[in-house]
């Protein structure tokens, strides 16, 4: 973990409400991988968010990496209103980052919503490694959609205005039924309902899940214990979604 | 202006480099910055409270930001002493700061037990004593609120070590002067204050608690007037050094604590934001009392302009 | 979605048109704002503290602004009640809304004196009674810290009237609902809480303390969380009504009063910032109402989902 | 009094840390006397300030009037920072007016630093009631100076840097020293310590003066007891800043 400040280098607004943020910062650029997110301070000189906020690392070329940010909240509008050439404080690489391995040959991605941040720079590592990707994204609607730099994309939408008309899971399930793959892995982010739902499927098909939380987070480095998950195996107790995880199998949690 | 400023602080046997601590679950155990923290410049480490077994603590949601603070429920999750020395101090021996071990229990027996087991090993430097917990014995009174139980405490634990012995006062009583005397009087070498104060947070859409137990302890730069408050009049009522505690975020911050009449202070919930605060307000101590020629930090110490020590309890409100 | 919902509130025999107040001390005497506030939006004004005498109050500085807060000590300046009946009430005899009378003293027979002298006008609706001043009797203790006292004084007061009395508690003590039931027990119709945090400000370039007094109330944004738990504690301690006070901002924060088992709640800080805040947030509360199919207000009222009542004992601070 | 927005219609930096912003706000400039002030409520959504920030009406144009901000802590920093085309709240016209009479011929004011604010619009309703006016304007260092709208201005600074090298009261002393004036009265505003020295002054050439007094505020109408100013005669006991003031006759009160 490094504590540094990050110019903004570039924005783009994507709808209303969602919009990609460049970060020069080599020191963070330099390590970090994909699933792993940052402690973002929106107002340095303010006690208004007083706490930092958590942003997957989304994208990293060179120097830059990016955030997709999705205004929900006062600290996220703050955020959202910086302007290139600001700066801003930022704590990061943290948290443990996806597990790429030999157990799979095809990942399957599915995000929810803002989900789809930590996808862009997995979908590139997975490559890297000689991975088939298919990627199944979910939103609300059509203009909440984020495609880039992903792979053999099938969208979906809750109101039926871009793709599937239904939700990602359930656009999932349809496309498992009808594949014979093996040795596959999914890769999913997004709502705890949505989490919750692609449980039972992976738990039915005896699927290989691991799951990014966004889990509400004070520090983001382990000191405060704020943000714990309870694992299945009752001796474990509680693992720390910003130091265990924020990325777990999906058969070790409770969602 | 001065070249530099004497900035070490005395308990007992134990000099602490400066005034500057980092306050109990704050910081967890004190090694999970250690690529970063440049631990010699610290007064010293508090680490997270700990307890005879371990505790996982309370269910999520744990932790809830609110105005200028935050209101946690961690119900002191921690390792326990065993895996403490373990797991934990062999590290901290190597960090170039004092550890301070501060100590949790449910009974006046384990808080005993604690220190006792880690009075067999190397490492510790000093303890303190956190007294807002639940007395099982006495139907989950808080220990903090009675002077009695904090005067027992206190005794028992001084006839087992002779290291520092820093008792942590809750903010959530009547007269908080009292406990400290209480503590002052059976051999506490210091106080410090304050904890958390009891709050909440309502979720309107669902209608719960924020946090899983209901009710936490508010924290942050919130609390800084009442903590400020704590400290003064604390400080008027006993003679032993008080650490002062309470939202602390800036340099200016700290020295309004010194002022009031802390020894030291710790730093809490602003460690999130920053994990390199404590440094940063540390130097700027330093660097105030260059400019101000003052030669050594404990000049500063109490030195508020403000003789109405009784002013608190014959407030109009 | 509904159309109307009911909105009014009951103490003894008077009826209130809805459940959100102006807080004693944070609205002047109700008519400062009399060209542009439209009373009867508002269940009622609660008017500055009054005592017997004429109080000057404290000299300035008398007021801090903290992190989302404020520091005060105004020192229940008030002009009097003999001035309060002369030339405020009949001022507010013509406002379209309750009047509540809040009354400050230094001795039971201050107190009383007080309510007597405005039992024998008319205009005032109800009493609130601010139990957060030094006895003079008692070396300057705090009523508000003593059960006795405060039960003391609701007996006295309560012989003395048949309209609704409202005792105000202070948060400045351990066990709060301790002297709410003491309130209660000795007949009084209602409490509210929580009046101000003690806390305390120092300017560090000038080492002397903030306000002149030293110390004085916190209030605002800061304090809402400790006031709620002061809330949900003490509504699940007594029968009576509780007003709930405390940094109240938004529907939204009035709505979590409401939750944790507020009767109703007073707007106090805000006021400085937006003089019509407390008619936005009556508005507010009905919208909430109607949109989600909520006949009365008063089904909210300590609808919180936790029943975890004695949580505020039993937590691990 | 009146709770009401205004838009910001212009803005224009006088130097690193002047400002004068234009407000337009019909329902403040129909009825703003010179003397009078806003409080300005600096980000609606935010608690960071909590509360308003009171500053004087310096002038007024029809359905605009203007402020002159200087940045001295948080919440005049974040109002600096304000955009034309930006809303603020605003409560006013608040507090009382000075005193135009016929016990004066020549109007002396007197402004120390930011406390020229009131001065353009007092200048402007002195001439409209057919007095002479004197300006003296002091300040830390001339890029400090503002001097718009005001009639025969002598000005000093503290370094020296243009006009008088010293106080505007050591200034405004030399001057009465050398001029024979009839039916004088003295308008002053500026930081304590100045006012102090003026009353010093007053009082011994007996001169009629009113002060404009900068008391911190809480809420600006009389509704939080925060601003009292000590009167001299104790029976009185304080005066509100916010409405029996902001302006006094220097020999009412206790500096
Ligand atoms: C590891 C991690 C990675 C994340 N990655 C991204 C990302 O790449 N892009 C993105 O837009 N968002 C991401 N989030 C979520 C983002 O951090 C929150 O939306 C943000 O903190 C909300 O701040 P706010 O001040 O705008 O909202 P607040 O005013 O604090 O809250 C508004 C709403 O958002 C909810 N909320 C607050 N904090 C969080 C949180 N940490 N997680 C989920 N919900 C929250 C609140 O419960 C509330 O309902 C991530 C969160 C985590 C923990
Ligand atoms: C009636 C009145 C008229 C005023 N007119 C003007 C004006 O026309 N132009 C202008 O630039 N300023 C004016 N002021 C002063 C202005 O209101 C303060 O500078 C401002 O409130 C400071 O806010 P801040 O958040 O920037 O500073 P803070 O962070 O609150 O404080 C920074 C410093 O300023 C001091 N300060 C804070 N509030 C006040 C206050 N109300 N008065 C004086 N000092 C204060 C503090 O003690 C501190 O030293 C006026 C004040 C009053 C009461
Ligand atoms: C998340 C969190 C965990 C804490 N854990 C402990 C603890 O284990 N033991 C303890 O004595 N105090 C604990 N505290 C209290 C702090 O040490 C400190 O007294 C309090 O937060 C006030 O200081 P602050 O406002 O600077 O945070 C904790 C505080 C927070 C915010
Ligand atoms: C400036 C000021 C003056 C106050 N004066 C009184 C008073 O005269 N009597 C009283 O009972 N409470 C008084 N209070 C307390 C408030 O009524 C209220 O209990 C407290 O401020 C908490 O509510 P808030 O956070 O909404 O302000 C005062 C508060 C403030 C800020
Ligand atoms: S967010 Fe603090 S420990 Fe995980
Ligand atoms: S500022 Fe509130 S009464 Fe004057």
């Amino acid at each position: 973990m490094l504590s540094t400040t990050a110019h903004i280098i570039g924005k783009n607004k994507i709808s209303e409400t969602l919009y990609i943020l460049m970060l020069e910062c080599p020191a963070i650029t330099r390590s970090a991988k994909a699933g792993q997110f940052v402690m973002i301070r929106v107002n340095s000189h303010s006690i208004e968010p007083l706490l930092r906020r958590p942003f997957s690392i989304s994208w990293i070329d060179g120097d830059y990496f990016e955030i997709l940010l999705q205004v929900v909240g006062g600290g996220t509008r703050k955020l959202s209103e910086k302007d290139i050439g600001d700066e801003v404080e930022v704590l990061g690489p943290l948290g443990n980052s996806f597990r790429i391995d030999n157990t799979f040959e095809t990942a399957i991605l599915v995000a929810g919503g803002v989900g789809v941040a930590p996808f862009p720079i997995l979908t590139k590592e997975l490559r890297e490694r000689g991975k088939e990707v298919q990627t199944f994204i979910g939103a609300r609607t059509k203009s909440q959609l984020y495609t880039q730099h992903l792979v053999n994309c099938s969208v979906s939408t809750d109101d039926g205005t871009e793709g599937f008309h239904g939700t990602v899971v359930d656009n999932v399930r349809a496309y498992l039924e009808n594949t014979e793959m093996q040795k596959l892995k999914l890769f999913a982010c997004g709502p705890t309902p949505m989490l919750k739902a692609l449980g039972v499927l992976v738990h039915h098909k005896k699927l290989n899940c691991e799951v990014s939380l966004e889990t509400e987070m004070a520090c983001g480095f382990g000191i405060c214990q704020g943000c714990v998950v309870q694992l299945k195996d009752s001796n474990k107790g509680y693992a720390l979604a910003c130091k265990d995880g924020p990325n777990f199998f999906i058969d070790e949690i409770v969602l | 202006m001065l070249n530099t400023t004497r900035t070490t602080f005395k308990l007992r046997n134990v000099e602490f480099r400066n005034r500057v601590f980092v306050a109990s679950g704050t910081f967890g155990y004190g090694d999970e910055v250690r690529n970063i923290f440049p631990y010699e410049k610290l007064g010293g480490i508090i680490t997270k409270s700990l307890s005879l077994k371990p505790r996982a603590g309370n269910p999520p949601p744990r932790i809830v930001e609110t105005s200028s603070g935050v209101l946690n429920s961690i119900g002191l999750a921690n390792i326990g002493v065993e895996a403490f020395i373990h797991a934990k101090l062999p590290v901290l021996r190597t960090l170039n700061t004092s550890i301070i071990t501060n100590i949790a229990a449910s009974s006046v027996d384990e808080y005993c037990a604690v220190l006792e087991r880690l009075e067999s090993v190397n490492g510790v430097h000093a303890y303190e004593i956190n007294v807002s917990c639940p007395n099982v014995k006495e139907g989950g009174l808080n220990f903090g609120t009675s002077a009695t139980m904090v005067a027992t405490i206190t005794k028992e634990l001084r006839r087992r070590t002779e290291k520092p012995l820093i008792v942590k006062l809750t903010p959530n009583v009547t007269h908080i002067a009292d406990i400290a005397r209480a503590a002052a009087h059976e051999g506490a070498d210091a106080v410090s204050l304050i904890n958390t104060l009891i709050g909440m947070a309502i979720d309107v859409h669902t209608r719960r608690a924020k946090l899983s137990t209901v009710t936490g302890g508010v924290s942050g730069p919130a609390i800084k007037p009442i903590a400020l408050a704590k400290v003064f009049e604390v400080s008027k009522a006993v003679s032993i050094p008080v650490f002062g505690i309470g939202g602390i975020a800036t340099v200016h911050d700290a020295l309004e604590f010194l002022l009031a009449g802390a020894s030291a202070i710790q730093v809490g919930t602003m460690n999130f934001v920053d994990p390199l605060i404590a440094v940063r307000i540390a130097d700027g101590i330093d660097e105030y009392c260059r400019i101000n020629n003052i030669e050594d930090v404990g000049m500063l110490v109490g030195s508020v302009n403000a003789n109405l020590s009784n002013s608190i309890l014959q407030t109009w409100l």
